[in-house]
Order: structure tokens, then C-alpha cells, then sequence
């Protein structure tokens, strides 16, 4: 596989974070519960994600996993029908209760998604457009941040040559690089990657993991995933999610190795063992 | 699925009719080729033994019963005014399309959607009798002789509008909800959403809406030829009436004999043939997009 | 430019575009109602068109509609059945077939009308006749209602196709049990371009159909259409605006009463077939 | 199928042999007569190839055209029209050409109002154009046209609509309008009102023939029909038209 | 879970069919290639698909295996470019390579999508129209086969009195089944299965491989998974499918036990453990 050249990728300097596992939350969550038109899809949710860890959450198809990442950066607010209730707290600020910016909110929790979404305009474009929006007027500054946010994606010596050329030409990988290096480019606190390689071939998948986990320290990162090995490989608190009469439920929720090798509810254990979902 | 392969006995002899059928439609533009160009034949003709069939395409005036065919004024006059349709309807029909999808509410994109619905059912004799009863005195008001370039294209462009709206909103719909949670998530403006990620993620859809409309317009005769003024000359400027290729058809058709019902087959034919050429155009912008899709 | 502006500035083409609508529509619906009677339905035209009614041309008119899509619908199916279903990929005929029938879309009326007046009136000797005038609709309406029934065909759903596959069901059988049933919306959206069109036509009825105001007797009769009516009523009748009003209200009023008879026959039918769990 | 008759030709003449045309199907139970459109020229192309059993012609039969027959049903006058808050009340036949040749451009010049010329012309092959090119002696090249209509009733309808407009039609068109109050004013031509009353005394000048015409061995029904057109029979119907009875 | 609903469910009257992994080849598939517009997509499978077993198919994202069930019953012939080279022998014919009637052969081989798509039809005309197509003309014996297969895959109990309600009304779990039955009404040989339960929700996931355990010993069935955890309990046969270079290939074949438990090859235990793919 593709590990020697994962190697080659420039993250920009190490910051001093704070090291991973010793818990400082980034996020709290308290007693979070979502509806829709009235039917509840996710309720009593309570859990922390803590500063530059990898956070897994895991669970069947249809169990809100998506819903809960979308309540953290507001993205609910453009849901349909859909309806918040509880607390998350992220920098002394309840995101749901106090009045918040949702424009700056976003800028400081990115998003990635299942299916690779680059914009229909070009590789740079792609870029470009959040930074202006984000008032980076220095033309400059802009590139140089463009060209260290493909760096850190492993993406520049892939497109350097053809940056005028439109995203949707590149292959899924490079696409979802792409949607990572859009969501870093604005240097965000907290990344919500929901099934970030459940879209893509075996190869470009190891590509993007690897990638994910050079995140790790650098970046507070939730990530929702189907494969289970691949959140061990990755996270470092996991949670369970699962579907108790049609509502969805955080079963459990702690250190990664814990969950995976020693599950303390007995649906976590069938599931990880895969005689459940 | 590809369907190359046909299993059995019964399904190929339905292709085979099928077949047939498809056929018929080549037929029947090579049959509507052919008549126009047989109509029109002793004229072109003539004009091409007589070396006069240039004087066509430059400015000898229309003055059939004289025996002057100069059509250039009308085929300048029928791009003039399907360009400027084009150019009105198509920024507001597309605003209207992004209103309707993004911006008004439930109940108001309902009713919004049925007057589009509705306008779209207004037969273009009804457009022309408003546009002479109601626009063209109100333009002479102004500026006389009302009758004009501008009239033609107030009229066609509110009579292409729900081609544009409809088909532009048909293409907005399109667009992946994902790339839209996408420009969401990175806290960009409703203005910058729409500006720049949903309106070029929808473009080959409206690029098609706009030349459908462009085609109507082009072909379009009862309304602009109650209200263009129909004096043969090249458009020199916003008020000044103008005979479109169309209009001059319906007016001199019923009473035109030898040369010159000839010559209006004729323009029929050039009017077929822009026709072609305008869909040739859509058929390269649809592929260069798609090519531009295609993984490398 | 601000959001605020921007949606402003959107609101106000779509408040533009609605008041010259109803302008349009008020004047046709005011002028036509004071003209109007039911009387006027049920009369034939007297004087000209300025007195009596306009039996003998809605007459004209539905059976202009009916020749043209008895001759339509058929053809047009089964070119649309071809091209979605039967053609090969990459067959070059199958691909100008589709430019041929963009072409045809585009066609001006009035260049129909140039045909359907050399083509069925004089060639064919069908002379002006309800005959020549609505053969020459069918020409008219049957590329649009081609491409509609085909991009309709094409939007079914593969699996159904892949499962009477797997069925081992003929394509026979499948297209008339399961694809075309699937597909009747865009079938009914495109009678619907079609009547519309069909209805509202003038410039090729002029020389194929004709101008002759009396109840027809058959098929070979001359006979004259709402919308010629109307247009000889405003341009070549005076003291024709009255009745060319009215004449224009109820055509408007046609139009919509098959348009919302279609469009509710393709809501029940979805509300039948496709009952959402 | 003698128990058909076909009309075509003139706009004019139409609307009134279509009138006759029901009166004579009413009292003759079976006859079918249709009538279609087309212009004068046409009425007399689709005679000579048999293509109708009678034409319909609104002007005087030309000197190429006498192997056709022309039975007069009625007269009818073009007259020139103003809108009606128009100061001009007459117009010289020099100034009309001058107006209508482009060298006079504003009514000012013709002690109006300050005010540009629309100038109102019919589309070509109508016969009356012809009939109007001929009275003053114009090539229809040389017109100055601001406006082209097809029909009559579109000329009113652009004249009402633009003040500064001047146009021709039909007088009885026109003096219709002006009874029901329409915004336009009929000009005195060579020193007579332009009315239908001056045209049945056979005093205004710019006036012309509604003829039928056949060729030279018509059918006994059409025959019977033109007897009947040409009858007092019809006198209302070509009244209501607002034509004058020969 | 519904484990105790499930084993109501009636079969038939159990075939004494050969008993399980006593190997006798129902088809036998050597040296399979396919390549789709000159692109190698699978190449050197080589196996046999043993009578009244399940074999498990298993291997990452776009290895090719539904590509490969794809030309077992033929339906590769619509697949567009696809050309297929090697040999598969089905009751002593060569598919691929001898004439064959492929109606007549999807009826002896069915297959199962991994998304349920069920007509758009009723419940009831879901099956009938499959009967109806090859022959069976008497209405009786039409209605004994259908309620038969509905209560083969237990869903007689739960849809008997709303038969003629779309199909399309059902649960996802509920539509897979009546997939099934839809295949299995015409009393094929061999089931096809391309990942029948990764659509579904975890409880409909297992009804549907409840009711998969059941056909074993009474039909052929082939099925493919991601669910590694399921091909386990199911199978009596597992393929391992991987990928190098773009072409998919069988890494390893053999006895479902032995290949979860000592894998030959160092990809499949790779595999198997998630450290891969
Ligand atoms: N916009 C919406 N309106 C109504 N219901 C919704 C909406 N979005 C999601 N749901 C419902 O909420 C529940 C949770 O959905 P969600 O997408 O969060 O699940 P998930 O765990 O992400 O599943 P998957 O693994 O398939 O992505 C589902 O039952 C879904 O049908
Ligand atoms: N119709 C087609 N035309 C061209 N390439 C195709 C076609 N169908 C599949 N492929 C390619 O063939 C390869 C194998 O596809 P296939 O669907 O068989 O994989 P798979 O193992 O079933 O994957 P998955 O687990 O995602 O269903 C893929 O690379 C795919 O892109
Ligand atoms: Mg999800
Ligand atoms: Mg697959
Ligand atoms: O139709 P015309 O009477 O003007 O020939």
C-alpha cells in the first residue's frame, strides 16, 4: 500500500498540543436529544470530546450517528423539521441555547462527509472561495495557505500542475483529500468526519486514514465509521450508538481500547463481535 | 443497463418496429428539409444563375413585388431579438428560479410555481394582443412609434421566462443536498452557496433551459409580429420597429405567388437551419460538460 | 454586496415577474368576463365573430387536439421506448435520432406550417382541413413529447430493470408491466407540453387548417382553431376586441383545466402506487 | 360534390362572402360552402388552377388578369386615419406623399403639433397597398414606413395607441370605430368626407370594387350563389360589414 | 431479536437433498475473466460452487464481486462493454460459450440485489407477474405457488390481508424478503445473493440471513458479504476476493471454517483480522 509515500506529507510544524488521553474536553454534550416532525431519532446523549484526541463513534445504519455530528456544528439548524434539545458546550458557550454565529461557528468546527463534495469549480477555487469568505483579502497569504493545506493532505504533488482544473475531475480520494484540505485550509479547532472512507476504494481509503491519523494531537477530531478495525486503528475514545425502539442511544462510551477489547454492555460486545447489525 | 443484447424472438421484433418509428422522425425532418428546399428551389436557384443570391444577405431592401429579396435586415432583426429576450429572461427567470427554491417559503413557492405554471399556459395570441393593447401605447407614450425592437423583446422575454424559470429550477432541484451541507459546513453565505457552488453545479442544466428558450424565441411569430412594427431594416436602436424572419412569413405567406412565396420558403429553410445549428451548439456544451465530469 | 441585498434584489425579480404576469392574465380575465356569457360557448360565431359565440371553433379545436395526439402519442411513445430501451449505447443512429428530434423541438411553428401547407395540404391533397391542420400539430408536438416520455423512461429506476433481468422476464414484458407504468408522470408532463402547445398554436394552422368558422362535418372540412380565431378576431375584425377577449379567456381557461386534470391524475397516481411506509 | 363551393381569396371580401356564405346554406339545405383566406392575388391563382370554384378579389380586375370574370358585390374606400387628439384635420395629396416618402417628419411641418411622424404601412401583396401605392403614384420602396401591419384592424390598433401615428384602412372599419367612440378621425380626401355615405354617391376618389371572380365556365351552383350575392338579399349583411351596396 | 417468529416460517416440504459439504459441483467456473471496455476488472477465477451449499464471497469495495455473480446467470450480456472469457459449466453446458437461452437460465439461476427492489406494483402482482411470464397460466396454481413463497420467506403472516397494497409500502426488510420470494416462486436451482442484507437495519438485516440459514440444503446459494461475522455463520464455502493493480482476483477458496480460522494466504488473514481493507 501506499505507506511509503503517506510518509512524505508535511503537516506543518508540530504544535505543543496538549497530549492525547489526558482528558481536556474541547466539547461537552449533555443529555442531547434530536427529533424530527416530532419523531425522536436521538435521545439522552451525554458525552465529552477531548482536545486533539481521535473520537470514534460507531453503530448500525439509521442509528443518528450523522444527526449527532450535525447537531455540533449547527448543520440541524437547515434540517427540515429537525429539533435540538440539551446542551453542548464548546468554549464556555452553549452552542444550542446562546445566541452563536454560526457562519464563524463553522469556521471553527469543519465537516466532512460520507461522499466527497468538492465544489463544480477548480482545484484552487475549491480553496479559494471559504478563505475569501472568511475575509482573507491578502492574495499572498491566501496562497500560501492553500498550498500548505494541499501539503498537509498529501494532495500538492498530485495537482500542483493543474490547479485551474475543475475538482471534479480528480478521483474519489483526491476528492475527499480534497473536502479535508478545504475544511483545513481555514484552520479549524474540531473536525466532524462522517464515514470519511466509507466512499472510497480499498487504496484511496488507506490514503485517507493514514491521513486522518497524522490529524491525531494536531486537531480534535470526531470520526463516525462502519469499520470497526479501522476505528481502533484510529481513535482514541470510541462510542457506541445504538437503536433502541426506533430512538438512538449512546450505549457506551470511553477510551477506545476499553470499548474494543473490554465492552461493558453486552449490545457493545455483540456488536463489536459482529454477531449484532 | 445497456441494452445490446435482446434475448428472444419477441423482443427483437418489437425493436424492429420500434425501429421503424425512429425512423420515421429522421424522415420527417428530412422530409421537412426537403419540401422547404423544394419550395424554395426556383428561387434559389434563380439567384444562383442570376449571381444574385449574395444580394440575399446584404441590405437591397424587402421589397418582394419589385423584385428585391434582401433578407439580412430580417435575420438581423430575429437574432437582435431573441438576444435580448435571452438577456432579460434569462437573469430573471434565474433568480426567479433560485427564489422559488432557496428562499420562499413552502406555501409562497407553491403559489409562486403555480403563476409560473400558469404563465407558461398563456398562448402567445394572447401575449400579442396584450403586448398591442397594453405595451406598445405605452412605449409610444414615450417613445414613439411603440411598435418596436424593445416591445418584441418585453414580450418574448415574459413569454420565455417559464422555460427559463422552470427549467432552471428542474436543475437547481438537481443539485446534490450534499454539496449544499458542504458550503454549509464551511460557514459560507446563503449568497456565496448559491453564487458560487449551487448555480455552476447546476449549469448544464440551465445552459439546456436557456437554449430551449433561445429556440423558442427564434421561432416565435404571432406575438412579435403584433408587436414589432414589422418595417424591414436593419435594428439600429432600442425603439425602432423591426420585421422578424418569422413574422415576415405570417405576413406575406397567405398572399405571396411565384418568386416570392418562394422566397419565403427560403427563409423557412435558414430558419431551420439556425435552428440546427443552436442545438448542435447545445449538443457540444452537454458533452463538454460531461467531459469535464469525467474521472481521469 | 450583502445577503441581506442579495435576497432583496431576488425577491424583487420574482415580485417583477409576478405583477407582469398578472397584469397580462387581469387583462384578459377583466376584458374577457365582460364579453362573456355561457351563451357564447354554446352559439356559433355571427357577424363575423362580433356577435353569437364559438361552438363550432372549440369543436375545431378538440378535434385538431385529438388527431394531433392520436397520431402523437403512439409514435412518440414508441420512439421514446426505442431510445431508451432498445437503442445500443454508442449507436450513432440512436444519437441523431436525438439531434434530429432536438432540431424538430426547435423547428419554428411557422416553418410547420410552411410544411404541413406544401406537405399534407397540397402534396397530399388534403387541402385546409382539420385533417392537414392537426397531422401538422402531431409533427409539432411529437418531439417534445418524445424527449419528455424518454428522459421519463430513463429516470426509472435500474434495479427494476436489473430485477426482470434476473427474472428472466422479456423486455416486453417489462417495459409495458413495470417501466412504462413507472414512467407515467413524464408521460402526462409531456401530453401535457403537447396539448398545450397543440392548443395554443396559430401560426401553423393558418395554412393547413384553415379559416372556416362553421361546425365541421368531417375530418376533410376546413375548420377553425380557438387561437386562430382569436387572432383573426384582434387583427382583421372590427369591433372583434370583445369577443377576441373573451375568446382569449376561455382558451387560457382550456388550457389550465387539462393541465390541472393531468397534473392531479399523475398526484393520485403517485399517492397510489407509491405509498411511503 | 356540385354540392360544394369553395371560396379563397381576399381578407377584405372574406368576413362578408362568409355571411353570405350562411345565409345561402341556411335557404339551401346541403350546399357546403367554405371560405378561406389569402389575399386577393391568391383568390385569383387559385381560380385560374382550380384550386376554388370562385375568388374573391378587392380590387378592379388588371389587364393580365382578363380571362377571369368579376361579378361586383359591393364597394369598399381606404381612408386615411389620424388618432383623434391629432390638431391636423387635412392633409394635401402632396403632403401625404411627402409624409409617407419621408420628407416630411414631424406634424409641425404641416401646422401640428411639435410632435414625429409614425408612419403606418400595409404589408406587401395586400391589395390595399396596391391600391393606395397606385391612387398616389408610389413604389412601395419608396415609403418611409415606421410601422407595417397586416390586417385593418391592427393599423386602429396602433394608430389608437400612438398620437403622433397616420395610417389607411378600410373607411367602413374606420367609421365604425369612430361611431363606437375609438380614439381615431377620419380625413376628407380631395375635399370629400371620407364616409360611407360619400362613397355611395361615388364621389370619393380612393375607392375600390369587392368583386367575385370565376373563370370562364362557372358551376350552375356557383352561378346561382353569385345571383344570390349580388342580390338585395344580402344588402343588411354588406351593410353590417360597413360596405356600400353597388 | 425475532429468532422465535422466524422459525415459524415453513419451507416446503424439506428435499432430501445432498447432504452439505459432500462436494458435488453445481457449477463449475474455470479461468474467468472480465473486462469492461478493454479494462481488466477480474481475471483468474477459477471454482466450484458446490449443490445445496451456501458459499460466502467476500473481499473489499470494487473487487469484483458482484461482477462476478453478474456473469453466472448472464447478466453481465447488459452490462455495457463487458466481455467475459473462461468457462462455466451448468448441467454440462458451457454459459458462456455454448448457446443458451438466458430467459430460461434466469429462471434456473435467481438473483438478489443488495438494494430490495421490489416492482412498483402490488404484493401480489410482484409475484404473479414472474409466474405469469414463464407459463404458468392456471390461476390456481399461481395462487398455491405464490402464498407458498410468501410463507417460505415468513412474510404470509405479516402482509396475507393487504396483497394488493404496493409493494413499495414495506419495510426495507420486508421488501428484500418479498425479493426473495419473488426468485424463489419460480422454484430456482441457484440463489444469487449480492449482499442482500447491507441495506437493511440490523433487525431486518436478521430476518433476512435467518431466512438465508433456511434455504440451505434445498438450494445452491452464492452469496456475497461485507459482514464477515455473517458469511461466518452462514456459509459452508468462502471465497476471498482482492485486488492487485486494479484486477480483482480469488485469493483463496475453500471449506468457510478453514478460511476464517487458518487462512492460507497472508492476505486473507489480514483481511479477516481488519487490518486490511
Ligand atoms: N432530514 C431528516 N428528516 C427526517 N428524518 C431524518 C432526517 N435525517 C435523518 N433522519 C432519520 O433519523 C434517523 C437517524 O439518521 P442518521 O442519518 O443520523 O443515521 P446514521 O446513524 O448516520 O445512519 P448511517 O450509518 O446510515 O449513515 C434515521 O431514522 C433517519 O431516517
Ligand atoms: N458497468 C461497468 N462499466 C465499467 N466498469 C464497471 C462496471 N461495473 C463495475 N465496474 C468496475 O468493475 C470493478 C468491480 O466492480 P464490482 O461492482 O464488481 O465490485 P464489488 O466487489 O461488487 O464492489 P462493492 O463491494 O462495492 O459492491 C470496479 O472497479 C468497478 O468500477
Ligand atoms: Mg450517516
Ligand atoms: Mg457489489
Ligand atoms: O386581403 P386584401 O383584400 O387586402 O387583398
Amino acid at each position: 500500500m501506499s505507506r511509503k509515500k503517506a510518509s512524505s506529507y508535511t503537516l506543518g510544524e508540530i504544535k505543543q498540543g496538549t497530549p492525547c488521553c489526558v482528558p481536556e474536553p474541547h466539547l461537552q454534550i449533555q443529555d442531547l436529544a434530536v427529533s424530527y416532525s416530532r419523531k425522536t431519532v436521538l435521545s439522552q446523549v451525554s458525552l465529552d470530546i477531548y482536545k486533539g484526541c481521535i473520537t470514534a463513534l460507531i453503530g448500525p445504519s439509521g442509528c443518528g450517528k450523522t444527526t449527532f455530528l450535525s447537531t455540533l456544528n449547527r448543520l440541524t439548524d437547515h434540517h427540515e423539521g429537525a429539533r435540538v434539545s440539551g446542551k453542548i458546550l464548546f468554549d464556555g458557550q452553549d452552542l444550542l441555547n446562546d445566541p452563536v454565529d454560526t457562519l464563524k461557528l463553522r469556521r471553527r468546527i469543519g465537516m466532512i462527509f460520507q461522499k466527497p463534495n468538492p465544489f463544480p469549480l477548480s482545484i484552487w477555487r475549491n480553496l479559494e472561495l471559504p478563505l475569501k469568505e472568511h475575509g482573507v483579502r491578502d492574495h499572498g497569504l491566501r496562497r500560501r495557505k492553500i498550498e500548505q493545506a494541499l501539503k498537509d493532505v498529501g494532495l500538492w504533488d498530485e495537482v500542483f500542475d493543474r490547479l485551474e482544473t475543475s475538482a471534479l475531475a480528480l478521483s474519489g480520494g483526491q476528492q475527499q483529500r480534497l473536502c479535508i484540505a478545504r475544511a483545513l485550509v481555514l484552520k479549524p479547532e474540531i473536525l466532524l468526519m462522517d464515514e470519511p472512507c466509507s466512499a472510497l476504494d480499498p487504496l484511496s481509503s488507506a490514503v485517507v486514514e493514514e491521513l486522518i491519523l497524522r490529524l491525531r494531537d494536531r486537531y480534535t477530531v470526531v470520526i463516525v465509521t462502519h469499520n470497526l478495525a479501522q476505528a481502533r486503528r484510529v481513535a482514541n475514545y470510541a462510542g457506541f450508538f445504538w437503536m433502541t425502539e426506533r430512538v438512538g442511544k449512546l450505549i457506551e462510551f470511553g477510551q477506545c481500547q476499553h470499548l474494543f477489547e473490554a465492552p461493558i454492555h453486552e449490545l457493545t460486545a455483540a456488536y463489536i463481535s459482529g454477531a449484532r447489525g | 443497463m445497456d441494452i445490446k443484447n435482446i434475448d428472444n424472438r419477441a423482443d427483437r421484433r418489437l425493436s424492429a418496429l420500434l425501429v421503424l418509428l425512429a425512423g420515421g422522425v429522421a424522415l420527417l425532418l428530412a422530409l421537412i428539409m426537403l419540401l422547404l428546399l423544394n419550395e424554395s428551389w426556383p428561387f434559389i436557384a434563380k439567384g444562383w444563375r442570376e449571381g444574385t443570391w449574395l444580394g440575399l444577405f446584404q441590405n437591397q431592401g424587402w421589397y418582394p413585388l419589385e423584385g428585391r429579396f434582401g433578407m439580412a435586415p430580417m435575420i438581423w432583426a430575429s437574432l437582435a431579438v431573441t438576444l435580448g429576450a435571452i438577456v432579460l429572461a434569462l437573469p430573471i427567470g434565474l433568480a426567479y428560479a433560485v427564489f422559488l427554491q432557496f428562499y420562499a417559503p413552502t406555501a409562497t413557492a407553491l403559489g409562486f410555481r403555480l403563476l409560473l405554471n400558469l404563465l407558461a399556459g398563456v398562448p402567445s395570441v394572447v401575449f400579442g394582443l396584450w403586448g398591442l393593447t397594453r405595451l406598445v401605447p405605452w412605449i409610444a407614450q414615450w417613445q414613439p412609434p411603440g411598435a418596436s425592437l424593445l416591445a418584441a423583446i418585453l414580450v418574448l422575454s415574459l413569454m420565455i421566462l417559464p422555460t427559463v424559470a422552470l427549467t432552471s429550477a428542474a436543475a437547481l432541484a438537481a443539485v446534490p443536498k450534499e454539496l449544499i451541507s458542504g458550503a454549509m459546513a464551511l460557514g459560507l453565505r446563503r449568497k456565496t452557496q448559491i453564487l458560487y457552488v449551487v448555480i455552476p453545479a447546476a449549469r448544464s442544466g440551465i445552459a439546456s433551459g436557456t437554449l430551449l428558450a433561445t429556440a423558442r424565441a427564434l421561432g416565435e411569430t404571432m406575438a412579435v409580429l403584433m408587436v414589432a412594427g414589422n418595417v424591414v431594416q436593419t435594428p439600429s436602436g432600442l425603439f425602432e420597429p423591426v420585421r422578424v424572419l418569422t413574422a415576415n412569413i405570417a405576413l406575406e405567406m397567405a398572399y405571396a405567388m411565384g418568386d416570392h412565396r418562394a422566397s419565403l420558403f427560403a427563409s423557412g429553410l435558414l430558419l431551420t437551419l439556425l435552428v440546427w445549428l443552436l442545438s448542435w451548439i447545445a449538443h457540444r456544451v452537454t458533452r463538454i460538460t460531461k467531459e469535464k465530469r469525467q474521472h481521469v | 454586496m450583502s445577503d441581506r441585498v442579495f435576497s432583496w434584489l431576488l425577491f424583487g425579480c420574482a415580485l417583477l415577474v409576478v405583477s407582469s404576469l398578472l397584469w397580462v392574465l387581469g387583462d384578459v380575465v377583466l376584458e374577457g368576463v365582460a364579453h362573456f356569457t355561457w351563451q357564447f360557448l354554446f352559439t356559433a360565431p355571427m357577424d363575423a365573430g362580433r356577435a353569437g359565440g364559438i361552438s363550432p371553433i372549440l369543436v375545431s379545436t378538440l378535434w385538431l387536439l385529438l388527431i394531433a395526439l392520436t397520431v402523437a402519442l403512439p409514435l412518440g411513445l414508441g420512439v421514446a421506448i426505442w431510445l431508451s430501451e432498445f437503442a445500443p449505447r454508442n449507436s450513432r443512429f440512436a444519437g441523431s435520432i436525438g439531434i434530429t428530434l432536438d432540431i424538430l423541438a426547435g423547428v419554428p411553428s411557422i416553418v410547420y406550417g410552411l410544411f404541413g401547407n406544401a406537405f399534407f395540404s397540397i402534396y397530399l391533397g388534403l387541402g385546409f382541413s382539420l385533417l392537414s391542420g392537426g397531422l401538422t400539430l402531431a409533427c409539432m408536438i411529437l418531439p417534445v413529447f418524445v424527449r419528455t416520455c424518454e428522459s421519463g423512461l430513463r429516470a426509472v429506476n435500474d434495479d427494476w430493470r436489473r430485477g426482470a433481468l434476473a427474472l428472466g422476464m422479456t423486455r416486453s414484458t417489462t417495459i409495458w408491466h413495470i417501466l412504462l407504468p413507472a414512467a407515467r408522470p413524464a408521460i402526462v408532463a409531456g401530453l401535457i407540453l403537447g396539448i398545450g402547445r397543440a392548443t395554443a398554436e396559430t401560426a401553423a394552422l393558418l395554412f393547413t387548417s384553415g379559416y372556416v368558422d362553421r361546425m365541421p362535418g368531417s375530418l376533410l372540412d376546413s375548420g377553425r382553431a380557438l387561437a386562430v380565431h382569436i387572432y383573426d378576431l384582434s387583427m382583421n375584425v372590427t369591433g372583434g376586441d370583445g369577443a377576441a377577449y373573451a375568446s382569449a379567456l376561455v382558451l387560457v381557461i382550456l388550457i389550465i383545466v387539462l393541465n390541472t386534470l393531468a397534473q392531479s391524475l399523475v398526484d393520485s397516481w403517485f399517492k397510489r402506487r407509491l405509498t411511503i411506509p | 360534390n356540385d354540392k360544394r363551393l369553395t371560396l379563397t381569396g381576399s381578407s377584405t371580401v372574406a368576413p362578408l362572402a362568409l355571411e353570405i356564405a350562411k345565409r345561402y346554406e341556411a335557404q339551401h339545405p346541403g350546399v357546403r360552402i367554405d371560405v378561406q383566406t389569402g389575399g386577393s392575388s391568391r383568390g385569383i391563382n387559385d381560380v385560374r388552377m382550380g384550386l376554388a370554384d370562385i375568388g374573391m378579389v378587392s380590387r378592379a380586375l388588371k389587364d393580365s388578369e382578363q380571362d377571369l370574370t368579376p361579378y361586383l358585390v359591393a364597394m369598399d374606400g381606404i381612408g386615411i386615419i389620424l388618432h383623434q387628439r391629432n390638431a391636423v384635420s387635412a392633409l394635401s395629396d402632396e403632403q401625404i406623399v411627402n409624409i409617407y416618402t419621408g420628407k416630411i417628419r414631424n406634424w409641425k411641418e404641416v401646422d401640428g403639433a411639435d410632435q414625429p411622424i409614425t408612419v403606418v404601412n400595409k404589408a406587401e401583396g395586400r391589395s390595399t397597398l396596391e391600391l393606395f401605392l397606385h391612387y398616389y403614384a408610389l413604389k412601395n420602396s419608396q415609403i418611409k414606413a415606421q410601422v407595417v401591419i397586416g390586417d385593418n384592424q391592427q393599423g386602429i390598433k396602433t394608430i389608437v395607441g400612438n398620437p403622433g401615428a397616420i395610417g389607411y384602412v378600410s373607411i367602413g372599419t374606420a367609421e365604425y370605430e369612430e361611431a363606437r367612440g375609438t380614439l381615431i378621425k377620419l380625413l376628407p380626401m380631395a375635399g370629400q368626407p371620407a364616409t360611407v355615405m360619400a362613397l355611395a354617391r361615388g364621389r370619393y376618389p380612393l375607392s375600390r370594387p369587392l368583386n367575385l371572380i370565376v373563370k370562364a365556365q362557372p358551376s350552375d351552383l356557383a352561378r346561382d350563389f353569385i345571383t344570390f350575392a349580388q342580390s338585395p338579399a344580402v344588402r343588411d349583411l354588406i351593410e353590417a360589414q360597413f360596405f356600400v351596396t353597388p
